[in-house]
């Protein structure tokens, strides 16, 4: 699956996107966080406070505990400043 | 309904007496319009705005979709910019028309707090030390609570 | 603050910009836009407005200075017409400009309120039957009621 | 003190304004209406449903209990429709 990273998230990752193969056994994007962060340090700082980071998957917002199988595209980003 | 999300400054009187055009009709009018602002205290050159194209068009489209069921609405227009605009620009536009007045204050209400809080876009302030983002507001969250939407606009 | 009564039509999108351009720089402008509704179960030909020249002015202004007073307030605006207007022109337009949105979109409908009630003009519907004065609405009344204004814009 | 008629307060009366001079014992809006009612059967008939109507001192608002001494114009008109 892909990962998109937006906003400051995207500046300290360094990237725009990656693509990722995660095991089986992460289900969720809270899963999916702590398997990234265990094994990419830049990630796991960018992600540090993790509670203020908002996802998406598939171009619809969802909770940490949001499900990932079938997902297409997920999306890390910041709280929005849009209008 | 339609949404529009473009990098191209646009002209929002024109934008509005094309709307009235075809709208009008209804009766009464409102419209929200968001320019980029430099204060004296907290001046800035320019703002730069990041964006997820597609959910952003998406997440618009729903409320705006949501704020004509919602209220009695004939119509409902947001055009959104993106990339890097110069103080007095538009950034966002929502215009909504309805045969009765608060429907329409309240449609393009909707649409805005909804927006500010759940539609993917960020701001960059550009000043002579550079670009800072800026911070989301938690009175944007507040804001949008008062619609007492029991199922907030996401799914899963 | 400003206020102008005036028989003659009025380019919307052209007075919004107008007032951009002094105010924009607040941030959140708001703009009301009524205009002369004809439905297919209620066709009209026209509409003509008759008023009360002085005091439709000097209570406009109360109730846009109340709304500056009332709202965090940059400016506000209100045009409104008299006479003769065909369906699709625009009767009044109000504009209200503020660095927070929740007060433009306050302003704006508090004066919209406060003037459907209580400035003084009488809108006359022209059918092929002739022309027909329009019916005060109850809703209008209760609308305004809805700020809470302990002491209604009204001396004596 | 001269009185202001509009709308269908106006076609009824058959003129927009009039000069009257009541005596002094008339002191209030609704005084006012008492008197004129008395002496002009037009504006009895027209006046007729008197709650609705609604009247201004020298451009201001007022109730029908209203005192009227040092009036210049006093408007009589139906609930207002603009907007």
């Amino acid at each position: 699956m892909k990962i998109l990273y937006f906003a400051w998230l995207r500046e300290r990752m360094n990237k725009g996107q990656e693509d990722v193969a995660p095991p089986e056994a992460v289900t969720t994007i809270d899963q999916l966080i702590d398997w990234k962060a265990a094994n990419d340090e830049g990630f796991a700082l960018a992600f540090e406070d993790r509670a203020i980071i908002r996802a998406s998957i598939d171009d619809e917002l969802v909770d940490h505990d949001a499900p990932i199988a079938n997902a297409r595209e997920i999306a890390f980003f910041p709280p929005m400043t849009g209008g | 309904m339609w949404v529009r999300i473009q990098r191209e400054p646009f002209d929002p009187g024109a934008e509005s007496n094309a709307f009235f055009a075809t709208d009008g009709a209804a009766g009464a009018t409102v419209t929200f319009t968001g320019l980029v602002r430099s204060t004296p205290d907290k001046p800035i050159d320019a703002l730069i705005l990041e964006h997820h194209p597609t959910m952003a068009k998406k997440q618009i489209e729903r409320f705006a979709t949501e704020a004509m069921e919602k209220f009695e609405l004939v119509d409902i227009a947001v055009i959104h910019r993106f990339g890097e605009m110069k103080v007095g620009e538009v950034i966002v536009q929502v215009m909504a028309a309805s045969p009765h007045r608060q429907a329409a204050f309240d449609g393009a209400n909707y649409v805005m707090d909804w927006l500010k809080t759940d539609a993917p876009f960020w701001k960059q302030e550009v000043t002579s030390d550079g670009a800072k983002w800026v911070e989301h507001r938690k009175a944007d969250d507040d804001a949008k609570n008062k619609w007492n939407t029991e199922t907030p606009p996401k799914s899963v």
